[in-house]
C-alpha cells in the first residue's frame, strides 16, 4: 500500500526565526498591517509503500527524528494519508 | 551617457559593479536607493548580485517591491536598459519583467566557480562585440542558478532568440556536465523579447580586469556602452 | 543571603571569586550583578587562565602594530589592516549549521567594532574522522553554516583549513577569522565616554539565546512553571550586512564616539568593557532594549547572546541623525543609556537599580595559573626508529591510498559552496597556497593564510606551535608576500588538569618564540578551553592566522603549475625524517615523533630569497612543502589548476635516503618552485648567495604524474585520473 | 481576533524538486528503502489581528497571491484557525 506522510516542521519555541522577521516586515510594507507575527517552517510530503498505516506512521516518525527535522532546534508533527 | 547601480538592502554586489562601471570602463555611474522613485536620468539600470532581504522567503520576491521597481518597470516600458546580474536577474524573474524562475541549485548547495558561456546571440545591445558562438570565462556565485521554464514557453523563448548565454565546457560543449546547476538546457542568461533587459547568473563584473584572471565581462559592459554611444543614450 | 551564593556556585564562579564580589560591592549582590559577574569573569569572556602568558607575545615588528578591544592590526601605507581570529567550536558541536554560521558573524563584527570594513573571513576546521556519521554531519553542517552566513553578508571566504582526525570526535573545531581595511585616522574605538553622552543599541532584538550558564539561575530561581530554556543562537546574515553597511555610514559621520559588538557576554560585556575603556560610567535602562520575547528578566537581559547587535556611544544632540542611518537600513535603533561620570556600570529594570558595579572592577577578572605537568604519553610517542619501518614496495599504491585521505585531497567541494570572490579582490582564488587580496587603488596587496598541524602539536607542542608559525610564515612568503602580523587562536582542553595547562603553556612559548624570532607582532587573538568530553581532550590546537603584505599584487604567484616545459626545483634540505606525518599514519598506522628537524635560521633565509626571488619575477610558482610532503606538494602543483599539468621528477640526488622519506617526509624549510628556462642559472645564484639549497626535480610536462629514482620508475599515473580521485574525496 | 493562517506552498506538478530528490536519496541510505518519492515545500503560520474569520481567509489568500509563494513554479494550500 501506499501512505503519504504530511510533515510540517518549525523551530522550537524562543529559537530566533529571522526569515519570520523579514517576511513579517515585507507584509507591513505591503499594507498588511493587521500581521502580528509570521513564522517559517519547511514541509514535506514523504510517499512510503508499506503493509499498513501504523508502519507508515511509524517509518515516518523515524524520518522525522532522524533526519527530517533538527531536534535542537526544530519540532515537527505529521499526518499520514493513504496513497494518492 | 549614465548607469545606474540599484542598492536594496542585502545587496553585496553593487560596490562591485559601481566600481567595474566607474573606474574600470570610466563611465558616469551613480548609486540608487531601492526606495527612490527617481531613476535620475540613468540609460541603464543595474540590478546587482546579492541576497536582498536575506533571499529569506526566496530570492528576489521581497525585493521586487522596492518603490524603485515601479520605476523600473516604467523605464523598461519606455525602453530603458536594464541588467540584472544573479539576484538582480532573480528579482527581473519575480517581477516579471522577464519569463521564468530560478530554482535551487541541482546538487543543493551554493556553488561558486569560474564557468565557460557560449554567447547565444550577439544580435543584442549587450553581447554585439562578442562573435557568434564565442566561447568565454565568467564566475558564476549563487545558490539558486537552476533556471526552469514551462517546455512551451522554452519553446518560444528559443524561437525569439532570447536565450543570451548557455553554459558550456572551455571549447564550447553544451552537454550537461558543464551545466553548474541543473538549469533547463544550461540556460545562463536571457533577454526581453526586445533585448533591453537582460538577466543573467554569471557575474560579468568579476571578469572585468586582467588582475582577476578573466577580461570577459568587460566586453558585456563595452558593448552597451558603444551601443548607447551610437544612438545617443537609445531610449525610443 | 544563602540563596545568592548558591546562584553564585551554580553560574560558575569560584567561593573566592563571590566573596571578591562581595568585598568589591560592599555589599550581598543581586542575580543580577552575579550574573553580570559571572560571563565577564569566564575563561570565555576574561580569560583568567591564559591572561598572564600573553605577555610573551611580542608586539612589535616589521611594520607598526594596532592593539584593539576586539581585534589588532598594522599599518601599511595609509591603511590599517585589522584581523582576529575567534572559535566557535562548542556551538558547532551542537548546532552545526548555526554554530559555524554565528562564529563568521562574531568575528566579523569583531573587526567592524574597530572602523575597518570586512573584506575577507577564512575558516580552520578539525572534525573526527570523515567515515563517522557524526562527524559527518557536523562537518557538512559547519561548511553548510559557513556558506550560509558568509555568502549572504557579502564577505568572501577566501581560505581555511580543513583536517580529520579522531582527536576530535565529539569536539569539533570551529575557529574563523575575518580581515578588515580602514583608513589608518578613522580607526574606531571600543569606548564609552564624555558625560552625557547617549548610549545607543542597534541591530537585532534581545532574546533569550545562548544564555548558557544561565539555564541554572532560570530553572530554579525564576522560573514560575514556565520554560525558559536558554536557545540556540540562529544567525541573521541579512541583519548583518545592514549592520555593516550601517555602522560604517555612521562611523563616517564622526559623531560616534565609540563602538562594541555585543558578542560573548553581550550587553554586560560592551556596556562594562566601553565605561572601563574611557574611564567612565554607564547607565542603561533594560525597559528601552528592544527585546523578542516577553517576560524577560535583567539577568536575562544583560547575558543574552542574541547576534547581529552593537553598542554605540553617540555624541549627545547626534543622536536622531546616527539612528536615522540604522532606521534608513530597517535595523533597531534605541537610545538605552547615557554615558555618566561615575566610574559605574549601573543598569536600571522595571524602575528599580539591579545593577551597580565598578566597571573596571567587572573587567579585571581574577587570573590563575593552575599547575602544568609534562604529560606523560610524549616519551612513548616520541621514539621512532625508522629501521623498523618496511620500506614500501609499490609506490602507486602508496600515492592513491594517500591521495584518498581526507587529509591530503583536494578542499574544492568545500570552498566552491563559499561566495570566494564577492567585493572583486581575490588575486590568488583559494586552493592553490595562500590567498592574496588585492586592495582597490593600491599597487601592493595583502596575503593571508591558517596553519596548524595538530598532531605536530600533540607530539610536542612547543615545536609544533612554532612550526605552524613557520609554516603560515613560508605560506606568504610563497606567494611574494612579507609575513605582517599573527591573529591566534588557542584550542585546547581543560586548563585545570595540569598536562592540558602545560601543553597550553609550550604551544604559547613556541608562538612567541618563533614570531619573536620572525618580527612578527601578535595583535590579537583567542583561547578556547575545555574542548574535551569524558572520552578525552582534543590535541593542541594553536591556530595561526598570518597577513603579509606584498609589495606589487601583480607580481602574486601561487603554488600550481603553468606550462609545460618549466624546470622544477626544490629549495631546502632533504632529511631522512618521517616524523609526525601523514604517511606514517595513513601507510603504517603510526601517530610518531620526534618531529622533523626545524631551524627558525634556515626558514628565515628561505622567506627572504622567495620575497626577493618573486618580487624580481623570477618564478612562475611557489609552494611550501607541508602535509603528505614533497610528493603531494608535486601532486598540488599539477592537480590544482584549471587544466592539470603533468610533471616529469627524478629523484636520484637522494637515493641514499629512504626513498619513503625523501618523498612523504614533512621537514619543514622546504618549497617547490616552478621557473621558466632562462632564469634558472639567476635562481640557483640567488639561492646559493642565501645559503639555501637548491635542487633540480625535473619539468613540468606530459600526461603522467612521474616520479623516477634514477631509471626505476617509482610513480606513473595519468593526471586526469589523479584529478578526479583527488577531487571527489569529500564530495 | 486574532487569527492564525497555516499555509503551505509546494512545487508545481512537473517543476524538478531537487531537494525532494537529495532527501529521498538521503533517506535511502539511511535504510528506508520503502520511501518512493519526497516533495518539499515551506511552511508559513502568519498570525493577523482582523474582525472576522472571512477577513483573515480574504487576506491571508491575498498574502499568498502576491508574496508568499511564485505562481510560475508553486501552489499553495492554507487553513486558518481562530487565535493560537
Ligand atoms: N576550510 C577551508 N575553507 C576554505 N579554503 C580552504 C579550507 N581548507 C583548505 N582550504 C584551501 O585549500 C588550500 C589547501 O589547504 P592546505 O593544504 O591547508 O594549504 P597549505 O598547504 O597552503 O597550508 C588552501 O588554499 C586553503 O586556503
Ligand atoms: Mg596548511
Amino acid at each position: 500500500m501506499k501512505y503519504c506522510g504530511k510533515i510540517i516542521v518549525v523551530l522550537k519555541e524562543g529559537v530566533f526565526d529571522p526569515q519570520g522577521v523579514t517576511i513579517c516586515n515585507a507584509l507591513h510594507t505591503l499594507g498588511y498591517g493587521e500581521v502580528v507575527g509570521v513564522k517559517t517552517g519547511k514541509f514535506f510530503e514523504v510517499m512510503v509503500e508499506v503493509e499498513s498505516l501504523e508502519l507508515a506512521r511509524k517509518r515516518i516518525q523515524e524520518m522525522c527524528d532522524q533526519l527530517l527535522a533538527n531536534p535542537v532546534i526544530e519540532r515537527y508533527s505529521f499526518e499520514v494519508e493513504v496513497g494518492k | 551617457m549614465r548607469f545606474g547601480v540599484v542598492v536594496f538592502p542585502g545587496s553585496n554586489c553593487d560596490y562591485d559593479c559601481y566600481y567595474v562601471l566607474s573606474r574600470v570602463m570610466q563611465i558616469d555611474t551613480v548609486w540608487l536607493w531601492h526606495e527612490d522613485r527617481d531613476l535620475r536620468g540613468c540609460d541603464c539600470v543595474v540590478l546587482p548580485g546579492g541576497f536582498s532581504y536575506g533571499d529569506y522567503l526566496r530570492t528576489g520576491a521581497i525585493a521586487r517591491f522596492s518603490p524603485i521597481m515601479a520605476s523600473i518597470r516604467k523605464f523598461v516600458q519606455e525602453g530603458g536598459f536594464v541588467l540584472g546580474i544573479c539576484n538582480g536577474f532573480q528579482i527581473l524573474l519575480e517581477s516579471g519583467l522577464l519569463p521564468g524562475a530560478l530554482l535551487p541549485n541541482r546538487d543543493g548547495h551554493f556553488v561558486c566557480r569560474y564557468t565557460y558561456l557560449k554567447v547565444e546571440n550577439t544580435d543584442t545591445p549587450f553581447t554585439r562585440l562578442f562573435s557568434p558562438g564565442e566561447v568565454i570565462r565568467i564566475p558564476i556565485a549563487h545558490h539558486q542558478g537552476n533556471f526552469f521554464m514551462p517546455f512551451a514557453e522554452l519553446e518560444e523563448l528559443k524561437k525569439n532568440r532570447q536565450i543570451v548565454f548557455r553554459y558550456c565546457g572551455p571549447h564550447g560543449e553544451e552537454d550537461e556536465r558543464f551545466n553548474p546547476n541543473g538549469s533547463l538546457e544550461n540556460v545562463a542568461g536571457i533577454a526581453s523579447s526586445d533585448f533591453r533587459v537582460l538577466g543573467m547568473m554569471p557575474h560579468p563584473e568579476r571578469a572585468s580586469e586582467a588582475i582577476l584572471g578573466s577580461q570577459d565581462g568587460k566586453k558585456l559592459f563595452l558593448s552597451l556602452i558603444t551601443w548607447l554611444k551610437e544612438n545617443q543614450g537609445g531610449r525610443n | 543571603m544563602e540563596e545568592i551564593e548558591r546562584i553564585s556556585e551554580e553560574l560558575g564562579l569560584r567561593k573566592e571569586e563571590y566573596q571578591k564580589v562581595v568585598e568589591i560591592l560592599g555589599r550581598v549582590p543581586t542575580p543580577t550583578e552575579i550574573a553580570m559577574f559571572s560571563v565577564e569573569w569566564s575563561e570565555h569572556c576574561g580569560y583568567p587562565h591564559s591572561r598572564r602568558w600573553f605577555e610573551l607575545f611580542p608586539r612589535q615588528g616589521h611594520f607598526p602594530a594596532l592593539f584593539g578591544e576586539d581585534a589588532g592590526g598594522i599599518i601599511y601605507d595609509d591603511l590599517a589592516i585589522i584581523f582576529k581570529m575567534e572559535s566557535h567550536n562548542h556551538p558547532s558541536q551542537i548546532e552545526p549549521k548555526q554554530g559555524a554560521a554565528t562564529g563568521i558573524g562574531g568575528v566579523i563584527r569583531d573587526i567592524l567594532g574597530s572602523g575597518a570594513r570586512p573584506i575577507a573571513c577564512f575558516d580552520s576546521l578539525r572534525f573526527g574522522p570523515l567515515e563517522d556519521r557524526n562527524s559527518r554531519y557536523v562537518f557538512r553542517g559547519v561548511v553548510e553554516g559557513i556558506a550560509f552566513y558568509g555568502n549572504c553578508v557579502g564577505v568572501p571566504t577566501v581560505g581555511g583549513e580543513l583536517y580529520f582526525h579522531p582527536a576530535f570526535r565529539g569536539n569539533c573545531l570551529v575557529n574563523v577569522m575575518c580581515v578588515g581595511v580602514a583608513e589608518k585616522g578613522k580607526l574606531a574605538q571600543a569606548v564609552a565616554r564624555g558625560e552625557g553622552n547617549i548610549v545607543l543599541y542597534v541591530g537585532n532584538k534581545t532574546g533569550r539565546d545562548g544564555i548558557g550558564g544561565c539555564s541554572i539561575l532560570a530553572s530554579q530561581e525564576f522560573a514560575d512553571g514556565e520554560e525558559k530554556r536558554p536557545s540556540v543562537q540562529i544567525g541573521d546574515p541579512f541583519t548583518e550586512k545592514c549592520l555593516i553597511e550601517a555602522t560604517l555610514e555612521a562611523l563616517a559621520t564622526g559623531f560616534v564616539v565609540g563602538v562594541k559588538d555585543m558578542g560573548a557576554a553581550g550587553l554586560t560585556c560592551s556596556a562594562s568593557e566601553m565605561a572601563a575603556a574611557g574611564k567612565s560610567g554607564v547607565e542603561l535602562d533594560l525597559d528601552r532594549v528592544p527585546l523578542r520575547e516577553e517576560g524577560m528578566e535583567a539577568w536575562e537581559i544583560m547575558m543574552s547572546e542574541s547576534q547581529e547587535r552593537m553598542l554605540l556611544c553617540v555624541a549627545r544632540g547626534r543622536e536622531e541623525e546616527i539612528r536615522k542611518i540604522f532606521k534608513k537600513w530597517g535595523l533597531e535603533a534605541e537610545i538605552v543609556g547615557k554615558v555618566t561620570g561615575s566610574g559605574r556600570v549601573t543598569i536600571i529594570h522595571r524602575g528599580e537599580v539591579v545593577a551597580d558595579i565598578p566597571a573596571n572592577e567587572l573587567t579585571a577578572p581574577p587570573v590563575y595559573t593552575p599547575p602544568r605537568k609534562r604529560p606523560t604519553y610524549l616519551d612513548e610517542v616520541n621514539s621512532l626508529s625508522l629501521q623498523s619501518l618496511p620500506l614500501p614496495t609499490d609506490y602507486e599504491n602508496v600515492v592513491l591510498t594517500m591521495l584518498s585521505s581526507p587529509n591530503l585531497c583536494s578542499r574544492r567541494w568545500v570552498y566552491e559552496q563559499y561566495d570566494h570572490m564577492v567585493q572583486t579582490n581575490t588575486v590568488v582564488l583559494p586552493g592553490k597556497g595562500a590567498s592574496v587580496l588585492r586592495v582597490k587603488g593600491k599597487k601592493w596587496g595583502i596575503a593571508v593564510t591558517t596553519d596548524c598541524n595538530p598532531v605536530y602539536c600533540y607530539l610536542d607542542p612547543y615545536r609544533g606551535a612554532q612550526m605552524a608559525v613557520a609554516e603560515a610564515a613560508l605560506n606568504l612568503s610563497a606567494c611574494g608576500a612579507r609575513p605582517a602580523g599573527i591573529t591566534d587562536c588557542l584550542n585546547f582542553g581543560n586548563p585545570e588538569k595540569p598536562d592540558r595547562y602545560w601543553q597550553f603553556v609550550e604551544a604559547v612559548k613556541g608562538i612567541a618564540d618563533a614570531s619573536r624570532f620572525f618580527g612578527l607582532p601578535i595583535v590579537s587573538g583567542n583561547v578556547s578551553f575545555y574542548n574535551e568530553n569524558p572520552r578525552g581532550t582534543i590535541y593542541p590546537v594553536p591556530t595561526i592566522g598570518m597577513v603579509g603584505i606584498i609589495e606589487d599584487v601583480e607580481q602574486a604567484v601561487d603554488g600550481v603549475f603553468k606550462e609545460e616545459g618549466h624546470i622544477v626545483v626544490l629549495l631546502g634540505k632533504v632529511r631522512e625524517e618521517l616524523g609526525g606525518s601523514e604517511y606514517l599514519r595513513v601507510i603504517h598506522n603510526l601517530e610518531a615523533g620526534p618531529l622533523p628537524s626545524f631551524s627558525l635560521n634556515e626558514e628565515k633565509a628561505l622567506q627572504e630569497l622567495l620575497i626577493e626571488l618573486i618580487s624580481g619575477g623570477f618564478v612562475v610558482s611557489a609552494s611550501d612543502v607541508s602535509e603528505g610532503g614533497l610528493l603531494f606538494t608535486l601532486l598540488e602543483a599539477c592537480l590544482a589548476g584549471e587544466c592539470p599539468l603533468g610533471v616529469m621528477v627524478n629523484v636520484e640526488p637522494w637515493n641514499s635516503l629512504r626513498m619513503d622519506a625523501v618523498l612523504f617526509g614533512e621537514g619543514r624549510g622546504r618549497v617547490l618552485l616552478s621557473l621558466r628556462e632562462e632564469n634558472y642559472s639567476k635562481v640557483a645564484v640567488m639561492a646559493q648567495e642565501k645559503g639555501v639549497p637548491f635542487a633540480v626535480l625535473g619539468r613540468v610536462g606530459g600526461r603522467d604524474f612521474l616520479i623516477r629514482n634514477g631509471r626505476e620508475v617509482l610513480v606513473a599515473l595519468p593526471v586526469l585520473d589523479l584529478k578526479e580521485r583527488w577531487e571527489s574525496v569529500l564530495s
